[in-house]
Parts: C-alpha cells; sequence; structure tokens
C-alpha cells in the first residue's frame, strides 16, 4: 500500500478522525470568533457609510458571507454524499449530515438579513426574484435532508437516502433558479436587483472578506462538532467509542470541548 | 415470446398493474374528487366573480393537480412494499429501473391522466380564458408525467417508513416547483399574449431526461430505502 | 456613540440582522455540542446495561 | 476458514465470517457455512435470532456489515444472484386483489416458469386444485402460504431461499414442504430455509444450522456440522 492510501485509510478511519477533529475544532471556532469580530468591528465602525443606502448596507456584512456559505455547506454535503453513496464511507457520511444543520442555518440566517435588508430598501419584505427564491428552496432542501434522515430508524441506511436526497437536490437548485429567472421575465416589473453596481470600497472589502473566511471557519468547527457526535452515534458499540464515554463519565474530566 | 424474458417480465408487471387498479377502480376516483374539491374552494375563499377568478384558474389547477397527484404518490409502492411483491421485483433477473418505469407509467394513466381529463371541468370553474381550453390540457399532459417521475424517486425513498405522508411532500414539493413554474407559466403567457412555446419545449426536454434518469434513481433510491 | 447605535435611521435592521446572525449561529454550536453530548450519555447507558447484564463491567 | 476444501466445484453459495449489524446492534453472526447443490440447509434460531435479515442478505437485499458471500465460487452480487434464486419472504408477496392463478401468471411473467410446470399444475401440486379463481385474500393463511410455495416452485431456479416456509401450515402442508424440498434437493437444487424450531420436521430432516441470538459471541456460528456432515 502507498504511503497517500495509507494516510487516507488512517484519516478516513473513526477514532482517528474523532481525535483530529477533537483537536481541530476549538482553533476552528476560536479563530473564527476573533476573525469574526474584527470583521464586525470593520464592517460597523470602519467601513463608511454607503452613500446610496446609509447605514443599512452594512447588514451585506453578515449577509453575503452567510449566502455564500449556504451555497458552499450545500456543496460541501453533496460532495460527501457522493462520496458516501458511491464508496460507502462511513467517514463521509457522517460529514454529509453534519454539514445539512449548519447549512440550514446559514442559509436561515441569509433569508433573514436580506429580508431586513430588503425592507428599508425596496420597501417590502420579500421579493421573488431567482436568487431570493432559490435560497428558500435551498432551505426547504436542507429541511428536507434532515427531515429524511431523522425519519429513517437504521442510522447508515438514513445517511445514505439522505445523501440521495442532497444530490438530486443539486440538481434541483439550479433550475430551480434557472426556472424563477424565466418566470420573472414574464412578470417583468418585480425584480429588483440585489446587489447594485458591484464596486466596493476597500474599507467595505476587508470587513467582508473577513467575515467570509471567519464563516468557513465556523462551519467547519460546527461540521467537525457534529461529525463528532456522529462517529459516536454510529459507532456506538465499538471499543473507542466505550473508552471515551467511560473516561468523560469522570466528573474531573475538563478541558474535553 | 419467451417467458422470464424482460419484455415479458414489462408486460406482466403492466397487466398485473392494471388489474389491480380495476379491482379497486373505486380508488381512483379519490385525486379527482380531491382536485375537484380544492378548485371549488377557492372561488368560495375569494369571491365568485369572474374578473378575480379568471386570471388565477390556470394557477388554482395547476396546484390542485399537483396536490391530487401528491396525494396519490403515496400508493405508488405502498402496496408492494407491504406484501412484499416490491423484494420479488428487485430479486427478478430483470433491470428493476425498467420495472419501476412500468409501475410509474400505470401509476400515471391510472391517476394523471383522469386529472388531465378532468381539467376543462376544473378550469370552466374557475371562468378560464376560453383561449386557454386547449392549452391548458397540453400543459398538464406535459407537467403530470414529469411530476409522476420526480415524485416516485422521492416516494422510493421513504417507501418503508411509517408515517410519510408530510415528509414526502417537504421532499417532494421544492423538486416540482420549477415544472410548475413552466407549467402554469406556459399558460400564463399564452393568456398575456406572449410566446408560449419555449417553456412547453423545456418540459418536454425535461421529460426525455427524466424518462431516462428517474427511473434509474428510483431503483437506486429504492435500494437503498429496502436495505 | 449614539450615532452608532442609531444607524442612520436604520438601527431595528441592522441590529436585529447581527442578531439573528450571531444567535443562529451560537444556538448551532450548542446544539452540535449537546448533540454529541448526548450521544456520549446513551452510550454510557449502553455499557452500564451490559454491565448489568453480564454481571460484571465489559 | 472452512474452504471448501471437500469439494472440487466451490459451493453453490458459501458465507464466510457473515455479519450483519443494525446501529451497531449485531443482528447475527459472524456465521460460516457453505450450501451445496443437491442440499437443504435449515436455519435454526429463536425470534429475533436474525434468520430473516441473514435470508435478506442471502438474497442480496441488504449489504452485509462484514464479512463475504460467495456464489459459485464468486462474490455474490444481485445480478449473478438474480437469476438462480427464487425468494420467500415473510409476507408472501402475494396480490390479495388477484387470484391464486393471476398472482402465479404474473410470477410466470416475471421469473419465467419452470418446464414442464405452468401455473395451474403448480397450483395442483400444492395441494390447490381447484382453487386457481378464488381472490387471494379469502384464502386461509395456510392456503396463502401454498400459493406463495407454488410461486417459489414455479419459478426456473435453482436456489431456494425460504424464511419459515412451515409456519402456518398444518401437518399435511408441513409434508408437503418436506416433499417438495426434498424433490428440489434431488434435482439437484439446493434450498436455505429458516424456522424458530417449533415445527415439526418429519421426513429427510435437513441438515441444521443453529443460529443463536447471542451477538456477544466472538467465535464462528454455523460451527461444525457444516464439516461433519460432508
Amino acid at each position: 500500500m502507498n504511503t497517500l492510501t495509507y494516510w487516507f485509510h488512517k484519516l478516513g478511519s473513526p477514532p482517528t478522525f474523532y481525535r483530529i477533529a477533537t483537536a481541530l475544532q476549538p482553533w476552528c471556532y476560536g479563530v473564527a470568533l476573533v476573525l469574526g469580530l474584527i470583521g464586525l468591528y470593520g464592517g460597523l465602525v470602519v467601513a463608511p457609510k454607503d452613500y446610496q443606502q446609509g447605514d443599512a448596507y452594512r447588514i451585506i456584512f453578515v449577509h453575503v458571507p452567510c449566502a455564500w456559505m449556504g451555497l458552499f455547506a450545500y456543496l460541501f454535503m453533496a460532495v460527501n454524499a457522493f462520496i458516501a453513496l458511491v464508496w460507502r464511507i462511513k467517514l463521509n457520511e457522517v460529514l454529509a449530515m453534519a454539514s445539512a444543520p449548519v447549512g440550514a442555518a446559514f442559509t436561515f440566517v441569509t433569508l433573514v438579513t436580506g429580508s431586513l435588508w430588503g425592507k428599508p430598501m425596496w420597501g417590502t419584505w420579500w421579493t421573488w426574484d431567482a436568487r431570493l427564491t432559490s435560497e428558500l428552496f435551498l432551505l426547504f432542501l436542507y429541511f428536507g435532508v434532515i427531515g429524511l434522515y431523522n425519519a429513517i430508524e437504521d442510522r447508515r441506511q438514513a445517511a445514505r437516502a439522505a445523501s440521495f436526497l442532497a444530490l438530486i437536490g443539486v440538481v434541483n437548485l439550479p433550475i430551480v433558479h434557472f426556472s424563477v429567472n424565466w418566470w420573472n421575465t414574464l412578470h417583468q416589473g418585480s425584480t429588483v436587483r440585489l446587489f447594485g453596481p458591484s464596486r466596493i470600497d476597500a474599507s467595505m472589502l476587508w470587513p467582508l472578506l473577513l467575515l467570509a473566511i471567519a464563516t468557513h471557519l465556523w462551519f467547519f468547527g460546527s461540521v467537525l462538532a457534529r461529525a463528532r457526535g456522529g462517529l459516536i452515534e454510529l459507532d456506538a458499540g465499538k471499543d473507542w467509542v466505550r473508552t471515551l464515554a467511560l473516561a468523560q463519565s469522570k466528573p474531573t474530566a475538563s478541558g474535553v470541548t | 415470446m419467451r417467458p422470464g424474458s424482460t419484455r415479458a417480465a414489462c408486460l406482466a408487471l403492466l397487466r398485473r398493474d392494471l388489474l389491480l387498479v380495476w379491482r379497486r377502480r373505486g380508488d381512483t376516483l379519490t385525486p379527482l374528487l380531491f382536485a375537484l374539491i380544492v378548485v371549488a374552494l377557492f372561488p368560495l375563499a375569494i369571491g365568485a366573480q369572474m374578473e378575480t377568478l379568471r386570471p388565477i384558474a390556470v394557477g388554482v389547477v395547476f396546484v390542485a393537480t399537483l396536490l391530487a397527484g401528491l396525494l396519490a404518490l403515496d400508493s405508488l409502492f405502498r402496496g408492494d412494499y407491504e406484501d412484499g411483491s416490491l423484494e420479488q421485483l428487485v430479486v427478478s433477473p430483470h433491470p428493476l429501473a425498467l420495472l419501476l418505469a412500468c409501475k410509474i407509467a400505470v401509476h400515471w394513466l391510472t391517476t394523471a391522466l383522469p386529472l388531465i381529463a378532468l381539467s376543462p371541468l376544473l378550469g370552466e370553474l374557475l371562468f378560464l380564458d376560453p383561449a386557454l381550453r386547449g392549452l391548458l390540457p397540453l400543459a398538464l399532459a406535459l407537467t403530470t408525467p414529469l411530476l409522476s417521475l420526480i415524485g416516485a424517486v422521492c416516494v422510493a425513498l421513504t417507501v418503508g417508513m411509517q408515517r410519510s405522508g408530510m415528509l414526502l411532500a417537504l421532499l417532494v414539493l421544492p423538486l416540482y416547483v420549477p415544472v410548475l413554474i413552466f407549467g402554469a407559466g406556459a399558460c400564463n403567457a399564452a393568456q398575456m399574449g406572449l410566446p408560449y412555446l419555449a417553456p412547453l419545449l423545456w418540459l418536454a426536454a425535461g421529460l426525455v431526461l427524466a424518462l431516462v434518469l428517474a427511473p434509474l434513481a428510483c431503483a437506486a433510491a429504492l435500494r437503498i430505502s429496502t436495505s | 456613540m449614539h450615532s452608532f447605535f442609531a444607524m442612520g435611521g436604520y438601527a431595528a435592521y441592522v441590529w436585529v440582522s447581527y442578531a439573528v446572525f450571531i444567535v443562529v449561529l451560537a444556538i448551532d454550536a450548542w446544539a452540535a455540542r449537546a448533540q454529541r453530548l448526548r450521544q456520549l450519555a446513551q452510550v454510557r447507558g449502553r455499557a452500564r446495561r451490559s454491565a448489568a447484564r453480564s454481571g460484571s463491567t465489559p | 476458514m472452512p474452504e471448501s476444501r471437500f469439494h472440487e466445484r466451490p459451493a453453490l453459495l458459501q458465507a464466510r465470517g457473515l455479519a450483519f449489524a443494525r446501529n451497531e446492534e449485531p443482528i447475527f453472526g459472524p456465521l460460516d457455512f457453505a450450501l451445496h447443490a443437491g442440499e437443504v440447509v435449515l436455519m435454526e434460531g429463536d425470534n429475533g435470532a436474525g434468520k430473516t435479515t441473514l435470508l435478506r442478505v442471502l438474497a442480496g437485499l441488504i449489504a452485509p456489515s462484514q464479512g463475504e458471500i460467495f456464489l459459485n465460487g464468486e462474490p455474490l452480487t444481485l445480478a449473478r444472484l438474480s437469476p438462480q434464486l427464487a425468494l420467500l419472504s415473510h409476507q408472501g408477496g402475494l396480490k390479495h386483489d388477484l387470484t391464486a392463478l393471476e398472482n402465479l401468471r404474473f410470477a410466470a411473467g416475471l421469473h419465467g416458469q419452470r418446464r414442464g410446470l405452468s401455473p395451474v399444475s403448480a397450483l395442483a401440486a400444492v395441494g390447490l386444485d381447484g382453487f386457481g379463481e378464488v381472490p387471494v385474500r379469502q384464502l386461509s393463511a395456510g392456503q396463502k402460504k401454498r400459493v406463495a410455495l407454488a410461486r417459489v416452485l414455479l419459478a426456473p431456479v435453482g436456489l431456494w431461499l425460504l424464511d419459515e416456509p412451515y409456519a402456518n401450515l398444518d401437518r399435511s402442508g408441513i409434508e408437503l414442504v418436506n416433499r417438495l424440498l426434498e424433490r428440489h434437493a434431488h434435482e439437484g437444487g439446493a434450498a436455505l430455509i429458516t424456522s424458530h424450531g417449533a415445527y415439526a420436521y418429519t421426513s429427510g430432516t435437513p441438515r441444521r444450522i443453529a443460529l443463536r441470538p447471542d451477538p456477544a459471541g466472538t467465535e464462528s456460528q454455523g460451527d461444525t456440522i457444516v464439516e461433519n456432515t460432508r
């Protein structure tokens, strides 16, 4: 066996991955927190007021990174779902299912903040343009994946069924986007451009980028945390989990996140 | 034709499913009645004037058809799953996707086709624009097979569950959105005097794709959910 | 300082957005942790049950 | 490892270290056994010992958690297995709204039919002559079982996997199952049947493998009987 596949196997084994995840997770959360706070400071305080939108534009500092993350999480989930279905790797099943709730959270924040931005800017909480509608159905897809995963008794079968649905969603999402776009040409006048001319000042750009990095790290922290739970659940009968559970039951066991 | 050949198997399956529907022919009325009642609720809820109902007639008929189809989806594999016939299909030496395609075809014939036949009446109840009398059944004829095919994949994913109704709706409806948009959109475009051929062609293209891919996806989903 | 909190008249929208952002992500992290602790508790319960069955610690 | 050293020809169906677990709860195994052509093997075990699951694994419906299955020496796939498999599962696979004959005609269309048999003669062979036009719904549980057995009998296959074939049958029914199994084995077929052991088997009792509901045991089940009887 060559070294690369050896390491791949080693990393893919649940106890090893659990150890690595336990070590990485606080760093992901921690760095995300620090970068996020700096980014928020930059967005709320340092960045100048927009000459058109006033201070309301500051919502984009949370809205846009969350919108990216909603899609990124879906992509991450779909890639893992594909690997899980084709090669039946337990770890990828766990990772795919771990990214669904985080992705749903980001998509939810996107919708709420988008709505809160839309009200002062367009005078309406909601508009049926392609991007918003796709985002809404992205949320429904997340709910479908989570719902299917929770509805099936056998955990591995549940993960495989939900992974399959996630892959169908990958096909569906661009079609929804395309169809709503077409639909909007039919009902002209209701479209509002979400992003104005995309000339953005450097003082506005760096907080945005920092927050984008922070949300990515937060996403990975959350995925690792859920993957740890998922691995425990899937390997509940294995020795390494039992050792782990009994080691943590001691009240003195601290420093474990 | 040799017994045991794939063609014989498909024919036997088609014959059996049609026979089963015939034995319980009363059940096929349920989706029709459901669609009729849903449509009848709209004038009662928003007023019976022609000028309020006519603009929404197409949309209401489409949504009613879609919901009736959703209601009927549950029966697609449930009986076969419960009495063990589904296992027999899975372990039969024929391509499962092909057998499932036959089942979906019978299901469409017995649940969606009557709805298409009923659609002019549903339209009349809502004062449908007379110009759309021909187009509405045509759009439905392109839409409903897509709905059956897409729905079948989701039913296959939920087949082993006890109470799958609400979950099935959650899985299926986001996938139905583009189909609904193009189907109803074509009629709306025609009503506004805009060209309506493009969405119909999109639907036809989607249907061709789904005819090939959906049975395969359905078979894969079924193997996951029956394991 | 006051003008900072007022956000040019958009305070309700801006601050609610940021609050939703922070609260939802905090809930997400908390839920992930709670889920793992629940799984661990279940494993411990199972270990206790099997220990009780066999009469000795596994 | 119990290799197939007693035969030049590989066993029709062979399991090595076969185990299945659902949510990390072991259902059966690890299990080693071989099923050769011309042989009937009875899997015995109490309720919950995993007999049904084992049969579904062997039928290729579920992937095992561990271990391998070989069909004629090659790894088992559904594509290789399905042309030679007749499966009688717990539910029977009959449509209650159709008559016995309609059910069998469908089965013949799906799986083909054994040379020299027809739906009518298969029905007669399980002692249901004259019941062909009765809807299955109106048959008794034992008669339904017989129709399902007729379906198995009708399929032109060598391997029978029968889950609880004796359940719901009276004494003459049990004798019928034994007779069918004997003839099938005599003609070079093989059958793996399960039972929870509460039934009286009569003549020609097949080789038995005990499936113990003890998931803690790590030693192989299926044990020495496999080799002793050969």
